[in-house]
Parts: C-alpha cells; structure tokens; sequence
C-alpha cells in the first residue's frame, strides 16, 4: 500500500499538493487500490510523520517538496526495505526516488505567451517563498519574455522567505495590486496557496494572471491566461503505479518538456484569451526548447539569472 | 481555617476542570461527526498503547516540562510569561550554536554544553522584558508576546541568511553526529528491551532533575522563598529588604533558561538541526501545564505528560480519522480556558459547598 | 414612639456573613428625621458592612430595610438612590481623572448626552455650594484635590442626587481638625434642613461633639442604642468593648540615654515628583519612645519606610549610634537596615508585615530569613524555623498556636502578635512601630503595648507612628507632630492635650508657646539622661 | 519613488489598517471598560472563519458579516464570563480564547468543507466588492488630485468607510455620551460606578459585545474584503499588532487611527519591498516585519511618552469597603 504526505500548503492548494492529490485518487479510482495519505501541520513533524508512513507500512511513501529533503536524507536509511519518493528535490539515498521537473522550461513558454498578450509592455511575477526552485520559475518566465519582447519589462517578487509565504493570499494580492500599479498586465503566480490571492486580485482588477502547476485556469475564466503545468500528479501516479507492478525505479527523474513533465494549459476557459498568434509563438519555442535550439537557463544550475535581477 | 481543603485546592478542582474541559472537548468531536470514545480509545492507544507511542508522548512531554517549569517559576513571583515561545526558540539557536560550532568529542560533553547555550540564549531573551518590568513597568505579558514575534522574525532572518546551510530549505546544516544524544531505544537496547524508534532521548532525564531542581529551589532555597515572597506581596517584599528589581530578573532569567533549555529536546534531540520553527507551540502549552500543574514540579510533570500524551494521541487521531490535529489545539484551549480563567466557576460552588459541610460545627475546629 | 413621625431609617434584624465571618448578626435600629445618628465600634465590629447594606452595597443575608416608615426592598445602591440614601464611603468612590462636575454627574445623568446635564449639573453645583459652604472647583480634576475636597465632592454628589439621607463611613480619619470642624459645620447645616446623617467614627469625641443618637456595635452586634446627651465616653467605651477599660499605660519614667537614631533635613519626593517629607529633623534616644502623631497622610508613612529601608531618600543624613545609614544606594535596603538593628513593625501588616499565603513558621523568619539560624548551607533549615515559630507563638499566646496555618487565617490581633514577635524578639537597637494596635482587639492592645515598653525598659530606642492620640499620649515619653511633611513641634506628654496636639496636626503654631525644645532638653536632663 | 507609487503604496496601506483600526477599537472599548483583551486575535480568526463561511454556504457577503460578529461576540460573552462574572485572570482568557479560535476555526472548515481547514474560495455577492465614491472615474485624469481622489479614497469595500467611520463615532461615544462616561469611569474605578448605582457588570459585558461587534467585523473584512475565503490562522498576528496599536494610542480613538495607519504602512512597505535600502544599509524585510513590535516594546518601555492604561484594567471587580 502507497503512501502520500501532503505537504504544509494543504491538499486543496489548488496547485502543487492538490495536482499530488488528485494523481494519488486517479489511481487509487483507476486501480480501486488504496493508499495511505496524512497532511502535514508543520515543519517539525515531517520526521514523525514521515516514520509513521514507513512504520505503518507504506511503501512507497511520497514526500512532496524541497523541504522534506534533508529529513528524508536521516530517515530513508532507517527504513531500508521501504521505498520513498520526493518530488522537486535531489536525495541521495539507495532507496530514494528523485522526481525533479523542468521547471524553468515550462515557465519559459508561458512568459512567451505574456509576452504576446502584454498590451503595456510590463509582466509580473509573484513568488512563494524565495528559495533557488522558485528563482528557477522565474528566470525562466523572464527569459521567455524578453526573447519574444527585447522591451519588455518583468517584474517579480517573493511573498516571504518562510514556508508561510505558500499561504498567504492577502499578501499575494497585495503584491499583485502594487505590480499593476507598476504598470503589469499580465501576472504569473508561482506561489502554492499564495496564487490563489494573486489570481483573485488580477480577477478583479481586470488584468490577466497565469497559474502554476495544475491546471487552473477554471478558476476565474476568461482572466487567466493559462497555466504552468507540473505533472507531480502524473508523477505520483507513475510512482504508485510503478510500484504496484514491481518495477520501481530508485534514482534521479527528470521531467521536462520533451518528456511532457511540464507544458501549459490549453481548455475552453482561456481558449478566448489566446489567439492564433499566440499559440504559435509557443509551440514554436517549445518546438526550438526540445530540439536544443533554445537552451533556457536554469537558475539552480549555477544561482544566477541572465534575464532577471532578483 | 482555609476555605478549601489542600487536596481540594490542589487536585479536585484541576481534575474537575480538566473533565469539563474534556466533555466540552467531547461534544466538539462529536459535533464534527465523530465518536468521542471512539477517538478517545484512538488516542489513549495512541499515546501510551506502544512503546512508539510512550517515546513520542514522552518525548513532547520533555518540551513541556521545560516550557512548564518555564511559566510556573514565573508564576511564582506572579509574572506571566507568555514568552516562553520565544525563549525557547531562542535556546533552540544556542543549542544549534553550540552544536556546530564546538568541536564536542562526545556527547557526554556536548549535552552540559548545548545545556549552558540553549539556558543562557532563553534567559537573554527574557532578560529584556524582564529588566523592562523591572524597572521601567513594562507589562510583561505585552513585551513578551512581542518577544516571541521579534524572535520568530530574527530566526527567520538568521536562517535565510548566515546559518542557512547549502540547499532551499531555510534551516541550518545537520549537526555533527558527536552532538546525537542517545534515545530511549538505545538505553533500552542496551538492557534488551526492545523499544520502538522515537526521538525520546536522555533530555527527558534531564527535564526530571529539572523538576527536583526547580523544587529545591522554590521551597528549600531562600531564593525561591524570596520569589514566593515577592510574588505574593511586592510591598511586603520590600519591607523585607527583597530587591523587587533583583527578583524580577532572577525569576525570569530562570524561567527563560527553563524555556531554552527545550532545545536540547527538540534540536539536540529530535531534528539535530535548526529549524524555523521547532518549538511548536510549545511556549503555549506551557502556560496550561502550569496552570493545571498548580505551578508546582509534580503538578507540571503529570500535566506535561498529559498534554504530551494528548500530542502524540492528536497524532494518531488524525492519522486514523478524518478528525484534525487542531483537535490538539481546541483541547488545550479548553484546558487553559477551564483550569486558568473559569477556575472561578467550579471553586466557587466548591467552597461554599465545604464551607456548608463546615458550618456544622466539629469540636476541635474552634480557631478563635 | 408610636406617635412621632416615622423613623427615617429602620432596620430589622439584619443580618450578613462574609464566608466563615459573621459581620452583622441579627441588628435593628432606629433613626429619627433631621437628626445626626453616630456609630460607633472597633475595627471590623461591621460598621461599613451595615452601611454598605443600607446603601444596597451588600446583600443582608436576612432582615428588612424601612425608609420613613415604608418596607424598602434595596437590592442595589440605584435603589437606595432612589430612596434618598446617599453615602460617603471610607475610601472616596471617586473616577480620578475625571472632573468633579463629571464624578458629580456620573450615574445620575440626564439624557443621552453629556453637553446638557453637565450643563445643568454645574448651575446646581453653584446653588448647592453657596447653600451648604460647598466650595469646589467644578473643572478641577479629582486627582489634583486634596483629601477634604474630595469628600467635598463625595457629599455633593449625595446632595446633587437629593439625598435626605446622608452616610458617612469614617470621614475624619483622613482630616485635619479644622478639616473637621469644618464637615462637622456642613453636617450641622444639612441638619437644620432637614435631613438625616448616619455618622460612623470610633472617635468618641466626636460622637459627643456631634451627634443627637448613638449606636454601639461590637463583634457584628449591635450592644447598645443611647441618646449622646445621657451618655459619657467611659460608658460607650466601656460598650465597645465590653469590660471597663484602662485607658492609661503603667509605664515607669523614662531613663533615657544616648542618641541612638538621629534624623537630619531628611527629605522624600513620592513616584510623582511630590515632595512627602520637606526636611525632618529629629532624634530618638535609647530607652526612651518618641510618639510621631499627625493626620495620615502627612509624612509619617514616608518616614517609617525611609527608616526602615523601604524606599529611598532624596536628602538629609539618618545616623545610627553615630554611624551614617545609606539613603540612596544599594545598601538603602531593609535588609542591611535589619542587620544593623533595625526592627520594624510596619503600618500595614497585611500588605506588608506578612505574606498571608504563608504558613505562620514561613512569616517568623519573614525578613530574616538569611540569618544564619534559619540557613543550613545553600538550603533553608525549615525545621529551625519551625521550632522557633512555635516558641514565639507559645510567648505571644497567638492562637491558634499553630505554626502550620496560613498567615490569612489568623484574626488581625493575632496577626499583629506575630509580627511584634518577630520583630521585638530580635532585641533591636531600634524598634519603628507604625500604627501598632490599627484592628486590634483591647486585648491585644494592652499586650502589645507592654512589650513595647518592656523594649524601651531594656534601654532600646522605639520610634512609635500613629495616627490614635490616645495611643501617642498614653506611649510616648516624647511626642512629635507631623503636618505636611514637617515637624511642628515637639511637645511633652504631661504637658500637652488632644487640643493643641490637634492644632499642630493642622498645621497651627500657637504662637504663644513656641516650640518646646528647650523644654524638652530640661526634661531631659531633669530625667538624668545623658545628653550629648 | 515616484509619486504614483506613493499612492499606491498609501492606497494599500489603508486597506491594511482596515482590519488593525477596527481590532484596535474593538481593544479600545475593551480595555476603556477594564477589561484587557488580548483575544482580540481570535475574535478576528473566528468572525473571519464564520462570515467566510456563511458567505460561501447562502451566497450573502452579508448574512457572512452577520455570522462573524455573531461569532466573535460569542468569545466577547466567553470571555466576559470568564473575566467578569467569574472573574478569572482576562489575560488566561485571552490566551485560551486564541488557541480555540485557532483549533475550532480549522476542525470546523474541515468539517465543512473538507478543504484542509480553509474555506473554498468566495467569489460575486458573497464577497465585498470595492466601492467607486461619484466622481472618482472623472477625476482620474486630474493631476495630483486624481489618483488620489480615485486610487487612495476611492475604490474600497464598505468596511473600509466604515471602519474609518467608527473613529469619530468612537470618540463621539465615548467622550460625549453618558454611557461613554459611564464606560470610561468603570475602566477607572469601577466602585465609584457601582456606588453611583450602575451595573459594573452590565457596563462591562456591553463594552465586551462591543469589542466582540468590532472584532467581527474586522475578521469579517480579513476573509471577505481583503481576500477571498478564509485559510488557516489567517490573522496572522494582526489581533496583537492591533494590541500594540491600542498601547502606541494610548487608548484614544484619534491616534488609534494614525497607530493603525502607521502600522498599515510598515505592512505595506515590508510588502512591496523585500528589503529596504536605507541610506546605503540593507534593511531586510524580516525586520519590517518585527519594527511594529519593536516599536511598542519601545513605548512600553517608556522612551516614547509614558502610556497609561486605564486604571482598573486587568483586575475582575470585587466589592470592597
Ligand atoms: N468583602 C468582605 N469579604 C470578607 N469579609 C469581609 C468583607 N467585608 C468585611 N468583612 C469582614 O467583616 C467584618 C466586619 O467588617 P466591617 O468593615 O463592617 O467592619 P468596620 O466596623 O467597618 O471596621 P473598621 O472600623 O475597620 O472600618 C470584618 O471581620 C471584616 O474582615
Ligand atoms: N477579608 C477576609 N478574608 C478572609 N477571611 C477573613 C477576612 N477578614 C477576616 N477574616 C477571617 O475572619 C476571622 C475574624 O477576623 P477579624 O479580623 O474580623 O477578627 P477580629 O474579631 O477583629 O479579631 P481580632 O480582635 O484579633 O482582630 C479571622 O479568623 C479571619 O480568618
Ligand atoms: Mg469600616
Ligand atoms: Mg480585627
């Protein structure tokens, strides 16, 4: 029986923890097997909450994000028979599988597409917590945009430096309303719970936003763009799965763009909000990203952004 | 004549409150669609059920007699310390301190030296709201919440800035293995007892000669008699040539080292590294373990081994039903709000009912 | 008395219980119309309690209230309000920082808003003041008052509310003389219009001076209701305590002999900068008493706490037997007084003198507890203390003689035993004794009072503040008066009366007889005293 | 620092003050009364809880408003038992009323919703939308005037207006009124009240359901004005700023405005700026975020006029001679 911890931003973040959720239920649907899931209420309890999984007997067990790492790093070797998994972070020990995404790559396309549908020329971003993971989003959204617009202007900030800053939708609001005072028409949330205060903000204020990880365009058609998707879901579909069949795989994973790890989001509720035009200029990049012609830089790789001071 | 027994006053009210508390805290869980026995079993199972489930009420036991002792010392000399949260992430810094940048050989040796950081930072920390009070009449209550703001605040910046350790999360490096502190497996092990793998570790060993300690101190020192003084009466204090200013920063420079000294537990003990936030509400908790501790060391060890055992059967209730660990939390609320501002509502029925018992009189009982 | 006109206050059988204390038990009396009634009783006889009842403060437990001849049902003091009772407590019931027309006002509003009945409020203020000599400043905040002023503005906020029946609980005690006098004018005046005056005091001076009608309380009784004109001061006291009482001390003359506390210039601000004491000089010798009388209030409190360590001194020199005490710095405290043989007994024992959740052994060692004799090493030696509690106990006939009950349990007089125990016990060079028998029993009183003699007997200096002449004549072998932070003069117990001790409480040097000094040294050498 | 900025920067200082202001009143009658309340913090997480709730469940921003100041002065009249009827420590009950506030507020929205303690986001009539005061569109264009006009006055919900409101009114209240008098006398010495004839304990409960009123409705703005929905402990600490406030206005209802103001203003700027560069030194946000309870510890501490609480504050009322 697998296990799934959600992390701190809860499981109805409408972003990462949620798109971790419902890969865990499609499969759990599709399969009719059960698993075991516990969220997470604060930092100093991943250990015990992380051991409880192993004790319990879940195999494997799924921790999702960066911070889980070095908790992981001390547990895994106490539970060697049991399996884990941990999503956007690099842990390396024989019975861990590392998931990481491209992150940059899929930001870079969606800031491709602010860019063409910035009529002011300024884009924006609103962060989560400022760690290298969410500077790598950045970075490569700023990328995207200034190489579809050498003029345009991008904007980014970070809601905070703690783990509160993926929850904290006023502040994401109020970071939201001071970038369109700076004259942002478009604003992209990378932001766990935070994004749904950017989103609401941009909503209101009649300005288009871009979401993260999910799918979450639904949430206020006809005022957001598109989103940044991050198949975790199909990751912890993958890792179930995997183990259900006796195949699974330890070792570093690397989801990016050619392997569809990450893309953007295309349904009826922003099919008004993208033309022809714009559809194009991204599927091109995408195209030119894949075939190597365009190399997105990552922020992890060396900490530093040529397309954005921080 | 008192107007309440002794063992009234110390243990039937504080047990007739905690079962108020625990039936109201029973129709909340049932009011969320749940058996209130049912998660009771769950959670006493939970709790005390295993030896994993001993090793981890113990182990928050630990944090609370060190934040309880904390607020009780306080008590004493009537100063409420709401800061222990603050001062106990303080300790937390020192203990880490300590832990990595002190070559220790052993752990033997490293335990008395995160003991003196993880003391001196909590007592640093309250030592401003103290000398505030002390002379300048600052609330305490009001300077030390804002301490523990002022604390969660500086930690941050120090954990995203020089003591972050390579990597994204914001928390230091992993302490030397020299500073690990061997845990109840390992003391069981070695005797041939199998005990299941729980952070439970020698401080717990410590927080009991914390308690015999704190005992000494208020009622076989003079010190401690001069800060029962003074809590009981400022002006008799002073008549008494008792320097309200000494024992004002002497009480909270204890109860403040108390608090810090929960960083041997949690950081030493349990995350061997710094984290943004170990203390856990831990500070808070304090205030209800003293409270229905009466503020005495035995009173606060059998209440921290109670909310500890709430903690870890908190745990497996969420674990096991749909009912959320905040559950912990409404609980403790219902403790403090029973046991510390509606105590008034059971001892008064409770002293007239003894006082109507008395009234008939018994020979003997003549006091003047 | 069937065919008079209605009492204007009647009680029957009241009765009311504070937990275990019975503070009234069973009470019934009388009061006519347009007459002045006074109470008199020891402390916590239930004066303030029965009026708190009438006053609808309390609750009698049982007994019926009559207001001018109709049953009145008072379950609050709105109700007693309404039935033309108003009250002058004790300690004032005045907001501080508000003005007097706000305090005036305050629950007897008219409409909604402030603007108009403060505006009435301050055109009936006038009338009242001109009416009755009530002259105060109806813009002047409360807290800027002196004491007399604010009971001014207690009795006007009784009048403003038409009051015909007017409670006052202790109103001298915080007076001067001629502050008194002067209430005793108002009273007579609100008299001659008609209305009723309860008057609670245990001064009996004052009951004779003023009164038409007196009731006697003791222990929660009501022992005797008297007309003033058929009684005399020996009887009522007599009633107040029931047995004869003994109003002298036996004391044998006084052997003084060298200077053992000597006072220079002292001086003392308060928290608020107001100077308390403005330059005291005085000395005490060995064997002998000096007697510190004045209103509360004037200094002496300031001066038995800078004596005794308690707080700071912001001029002047004190000198024990020669040698200077530390005023100001760190060793200004009430320990290194106690270890140079400074024994106090201090004015509050409740909030100072004991900590009444200890048990009685825990208080014995209360100030000392860092002698030797109660200290093993690092630990206290509990057992020591113990013993020597019971020891003091059995010598103080406290009771009960049990050192394991909390110092709140014990009645005030036995409270008072245990720290004049404690405190005469330790043979000090120097006794403060403040207010020595305030809530004492008769009993007691002459108890106390003898040790303090016997330690003045032994050749110790004792420096005796009170606010009882009675006591302060009847104690001292020299009497010194204190007004507004000052010495007026010192006078000799033999040759000095209640009047003219009264007149230099008010701040008035008879101009006629200067301060007698050089009378005191003639005595004083007379005496055989070894002056320096 | 253009000038554009500085509005905008002021505009979203006002909408942050907003919840401070009326906490900070709420604190105000409170403590003006003698009852210190430092669970102000869990009034405003359970209005806000509640009214979001209601909001979502009948589609009503304003029937949501009903249930969060309904809520909140049920933990008035709880706390009033505990401090006034009672007489318990009110700084215990404050405490305890905080944690409950942060436990129920979560169980119940996980009852409810099952969204891990927050409510699902709210979105139309349930929430409160921005009112443009007439003029403010014509005006835009207007230099100077103009975006002042139309960014910092205009364009806010109604609590906004109406928490602004309530400072004159306070004042009005409590100055100018008998029940103000009587408020504020029993604040200072509750006998003196009581010997008057008035109800200690009625005027004390009165001043509590007033606390309880205002704290409503500043919860009710965090979780329906200022954002969405409600999300876990969403109050973050504003319960004690507006503590601080109260102490930084020395329990006026004027300098409230202005301690709420400033205090709105350091949220904002820690917003806007992750740290500030100040005259070449590096400020970093973290303390931003600590200076409003630096800044009252510095009161507290004397150094910046002396505040003095009302009198009787803190301490339940007993009858005494
Ligand atoms: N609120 C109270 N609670 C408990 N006991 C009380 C209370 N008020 C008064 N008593 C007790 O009732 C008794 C009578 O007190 P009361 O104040 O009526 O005496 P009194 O005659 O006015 O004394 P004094 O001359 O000191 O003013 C005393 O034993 C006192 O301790
Ligand atoms: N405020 C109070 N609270 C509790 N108990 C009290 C209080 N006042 C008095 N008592 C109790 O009432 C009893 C009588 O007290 P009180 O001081 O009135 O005695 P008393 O009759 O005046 O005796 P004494 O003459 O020795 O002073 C004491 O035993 C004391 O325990
Ligand atoms: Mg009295
Ligand atoms: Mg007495």
């Amino acid at each position: 029986e697998p296990g799934l911890i959600i992390d701190l931003g809860g499981k109805f973040d409408k972003s990462f923890n949620e798109s971790a959720y419902t890969g865990a239920q499609r499969w759990k649907e599709e399969t009719g097997n059960d698993y075991m899931e516990t969220e997470l209420q604060s930092e100093a309890q991943r250990e015990q909450t992380m051991r409880r999984m192993a004790e319990r007997g879940a195999n494997p067990v799924v921790v999702l994000g960066f911070a889980n790492a070095s908790t992981l790093e001390k547990v895994a070797p106490d539970y060697p028979d049991t399996n884990f998994v941990i999503v956007d972070m690099v842990v390396d020990q024989p019975n861990v599988q590392s998931v990481v995404f491209s992150e940059h790559e899929g930001s870079y396309l969606v800031g491709v597409m602010a860019a063409k549908a910035s009529e002011t020329g300024t884009v924006s971003f609103v962060g989560g917590m400022d760690v290298p993971l969410i500077r790598k989003f950045a970075c490569g959204y700023a990328q995207g945009a200034k190489d579809t617009n050498p003029d345009i202007n991008v904007v980014a900030n970070m809601t905070g430096t703690t783990p509160t800053a993926w929850n904290d939708p006023v502040k994401g609001g109020e970071l939201t309303r001071a970038q369109i005072s700076q004259g942002s028409d478009v604003v992209y949330a990378a932001a766990g719970g935070t994004g749904v205060g950017v989103l609401q903000t941009a909503a209101d204020e009649g300005i288009l936003a871009i979401g993260v990880d999910s799918n979450q365009n639904y949430l206020h058609p006809g005022s957001i763009l598109t989103s940044m998707t991050k198949q975790v879901d199909k990751a912890v579909y993958d890792a179930f799965q995997s183990a259900a069949e006796g195949n699974f795989q330890t070792g570093l994973q690397v989801k990016d763009l050619a392997s569809e790890g990450v893309g953007y989001a295309m349904d009826e509720h922003n099919a008004d909000l993208v033309t022809e035009e714009m559809q194009q200029a991204v599927d091109e990049a995408a195209e030119k990203i894949k075939s190597g012609e365009i190399a997105v830089h990552d922020y992890t790789s060396d900490d530093s952004c040529p397309a954005l001071s921080f | 004549m008192d107007k309440l027994p002794r063992w009234a006053d110390v243990a039937l009210i504080p047990v007739v409150n905690l079962v108020l508390a625990l039936i109201v805290s029973g129709i909340v869980v049932t009011l969320i669609g749940e058996n209130p026995f049912d998660a009771m079993m769950i959670m006493v199972n939970g709790a005390v059920g295993s030896t994993y489930g001993w090793g981890y009420t113990l182990f928050y036991a630990t944090n609370f007699v060190f934040t309880g002792l904390a607020v009780a010392v306080a008590f004493h000399a009537r100063l409420f310390n709401i800061g222990g949260e603050g001062q106990a992430q303080l300790g937390s810094l020192g203990v880490a301190l300590v832990c990595l940048y002190i070559p220790w050989p052993h752990w033997t040796l490293a335990l008395p030296g995160a003991i003196v950081g993880g003391a001196l930072f909590g007592a640093a920390w309250a030592a401003i709201p103290a000398y505030l009070q002390a002379r300048r009449g600052s609330h305490i209550v009001i300077t030390t919440i804002m301490f523990n703001f002022i604390a969660s605040a500086l930690l941050v910046y120090l954990l995203i800035t020089s003591l972050k350790a390579p990597g994204m999360a914001p928390e230091t490096a992993r302490f030397p293995e020299a500073t690990y502190l061997p845990t109840a497996q390992d003391f069981f092990a070695a005797i041939g007892i199998p005990f299941a793998r729980t952070p439970l570790n020698v401080s717990f060993i410590v927080a009991l000669i914390a308690c015999w300690l704190v005992w000494l101190l208020m009622w076989r020192m003079r010190l401690g008699y001069e800060i029962r003084a003074f809590g009981h009466s400022e002006p008799a204090a002073i008549y008494a040539g008792i320097s309200p200013f000494r024992i004002t920063m002497v009480a909270m420079l204890i109860s403040g080292a108390l608090a810090g000294l929960m960083g041997i537990n949690a950081v030493m003990g349990e995350q061997q590294r710094l984290l943004q936030d170990n203390v856990l509400g831990a500070g808070f908790v304090g205030i209800a373990v003293a409270l229905m501790g009466r503020s005495h060391p035995v009173g606060v060890l059998l209440a921290a081994i109670l909310f500890g055992a709430l903690y870890q059967g908190g745990a497996e209730l969420e674990f096991e039903t749909s009912v959320p660990r905040e559950m912990v939390v409404v609980i403790q609320a219902l403790v403090i709000l029973f046991t510390g501002a509606l105590d008034g509502m059971v001892r008064g029925p409770l002293e007239k009912a003894f006082l109507r018992y008395r009234k008939q009189p018994k020979p003997g009982v003549a006091a003047e | 008395m069937a065919d008079g006109p209605a009492p204007a206050i009647e009680l029957r059988g009241i009765s009311k219980a504070f937990g275990a204390v019975q503070a009234n038990k069973d009470i019934s009396i009388r009061v006519m119309p347009g007459t002045i009634h006074g109470i008199i009783g020891e402390n916590g006889a239930g004066k303030s309690t029965l009026m708190s009842i009438l006053y609808g403060f309390y609750r009698a437990d049982a007994g019926e209230i009559l207001i001018a001849g109709r049953k009145t049902d008072i379950p609050d003091s709105q109700a007693a309000i309404r039935a033309g009772i108003g009250m002058v407590f004790q300690h004032f019931k005045l907001v501080e920082n508000f003005t007097v027309l706000e305090n005036i006002v305050l629950g007897a509003e008219e409409g909604v808003l402030l603007n108009t009945s403060l505006g009435k409020a301050r055109k009936l203020l006038r009338q009242l003041s001109d009416e009755y000599e009530l002259h105060v400043d109806p813009d002047a905040l409360i807290e800027d008052l002196g004491v007399g002023m604010q009971q001014r503005v207690e009795i006007l906020k009784a009048l403003y509310r038409q009051a015909d029946i007017l409670i006052l609980d202790e109103p001298t005690g915080v007076l001067t003389p001629a502050e008194a006098d002067h209430l005793f004018r108002i009273l007579r005046g609100l008299k001659d219009q008609g209305k009723t005056v309860v008057l609670i005091t245990h001064k009996l001076r004052e009951i004779m001076e003023i009164t038409d009608t007196v009731s006697v309380m003791r222990r929660g009784q009501m022992t005797a209701t008297v007309r003033t004109a058929e009684t005399s001061p020996e009887k009522l006291a007599e009633l107040m305590v029931g047995r004869k009482v003994l109003l002298q001390v036996d004391k044998a003359p006084p052997r003084p002999g060298e200077v053992v506390l000597k006072v220079e210039n002292l001086r003392i601000h308060d928290e608020q900068g107001v100077e308390r004491l403005r330059g005291v000089s005085f000395d005490v010798r060995a064997g002998e008493v000096l007697g510190i009388a004045g209103v509360a209030g004037n200094g002496q409190s300031e001066l038995l706490e800078v004596l005794g360590g308690m707080r700071p001194a912001q001029g002047g020199t004190v000198q024990l037997t020669g040698e200077a005490l530390d005023l100001t710095g760190s060793r200004s405290d009430a320990r290194t007084r106690r270890a140079r043989g400074i024994a106090h007994v201090p004015e509050d024992r409740q909030r100072e003198g004991l900590i009444m959740d200890f048990h009685a052994w825990e208080n014995v060692g209360f100030g000392y507890h860092d002698d030797p004799a109660y200290n093993r090493g690092v630990l206290m030696d509990n057992d020591a203390l113990r013993r020597d509690a019971e020891a003091k106990i059995a010598r103080f006939d406290v009771r009960p003689a049990d050192c394991w009950q909390k110092a709140r349990n014990f009645s005030g007089g036995n409270q008072q035993k245990i720290v004049v125990a404690r405190e005469i016990e330790r043979d000090p060079v120097l006794l403060l004794v403040g207010q020595p028998t305030r809530g004492v029993d008769i009993g007691a009183i002459e108890f106390i009072h003898q040790q303090i003699v016997a330690l003045r007997d032994a050749g110790r200096a004792v420096l005796l503040v009170s606010v009882e002449l009675d006591e302060i004549l009847s104690l001292s072998d020299r009497i010194a008066v204190m007004f507004d932070g000052r010495i007026m003069g010192e006078r000799l117990p033999d040759t000095t009366d209640e009047r003219e001790l009264g007149l230099l409480m008010a701040g008035i040097t008879d101009t006629d007889r200067p301060v007698a000094t050089a009378e005191v040294e003639a005595n004083l050498a007379r005496s055989g005293g070894k002056a320096r | 620092m253009d000038f554009l900025t500085v509005v905008q920067i002021l505009d979203s200082t006002v909408r942050l003050a907003t919840p401070l202001l009326l906490a900070c009143l709420a604190g105000l009658f409170s403590e003006r009364a003698g009852v210190v309340d430092i669970g102000l913090e869990g009034k405003m997480l359970i209005a806000a809880f509640f009214s979001a709730a209601v909001a979502y469940s009948t589609g009503s921003v304003w029937l949501g408003l009903l249930a969060g100041v309904a809520a909140s002065m049920v933990f008035g009249v709880i706390h009033g038992l505990a401090s006034i009827t009672f007489r318990g420590d009110q700084l215990i009950s404050g405490v305890a009323l905080n944690f409950l506030a942060s436990g129920m507020t979560v169980l119940i929205a996980q009852d409810w919703f099952a969204q891990g303690g927050r409510t699902p986001a709210l979105d139309g009539a349930a929430r409160f939308s921005s009112i443009d005061l007439p003029g403010a569109g014509a005006l835009r264009d207007v230099p100077f005037i103009g975006p002042i006009y139309d960014d910092l006055i205009s364009g806010h919900t109604i609590l906004v207006y109406v928490a602004v409101l309530m400072v004159p009114l306070s004042w009005y209240v409590l100055f100018r009124t008998r029940f103000g008098l009587r408020l504020r006398a029993v604040g200072e010495n509750p006998g003196a009240v009581d010997t008057a004839g008035i109800s200690v304990v009625r005027l004390r409960y009165s001043a509590v359901l007033i606390c309880g009123f205002l704290c409503g409705l500043a919860g009710a703005y965090l979780a329906t004005g200022l954002a969405a929905g409600f999300v876990k402990d969403m109050t973050a600490g504003r319960g004690y700023i507006a503590l601080a406030a109260l102490i930084f206005a020395k329990w006026r209802p004027w300098y409230a405005l202005g301690a709420c103001l400033l205090f709105g203003l350091l949220e904002s700027i820690g917003n806007r700026y992750q740290s500030l560069d100040l005259l070449g030194l590096q400020i970093p946000s973290q303390f931003m975020q600590a200076l409003p309870y630096i800044l009252t510890v510095v009161i507290l501490a004397g150094f910046v006029g002396k505040a003095t609480p009302p009198r009787a504050g803190g301490t339940p009322y007993v009858k005494e001679k």
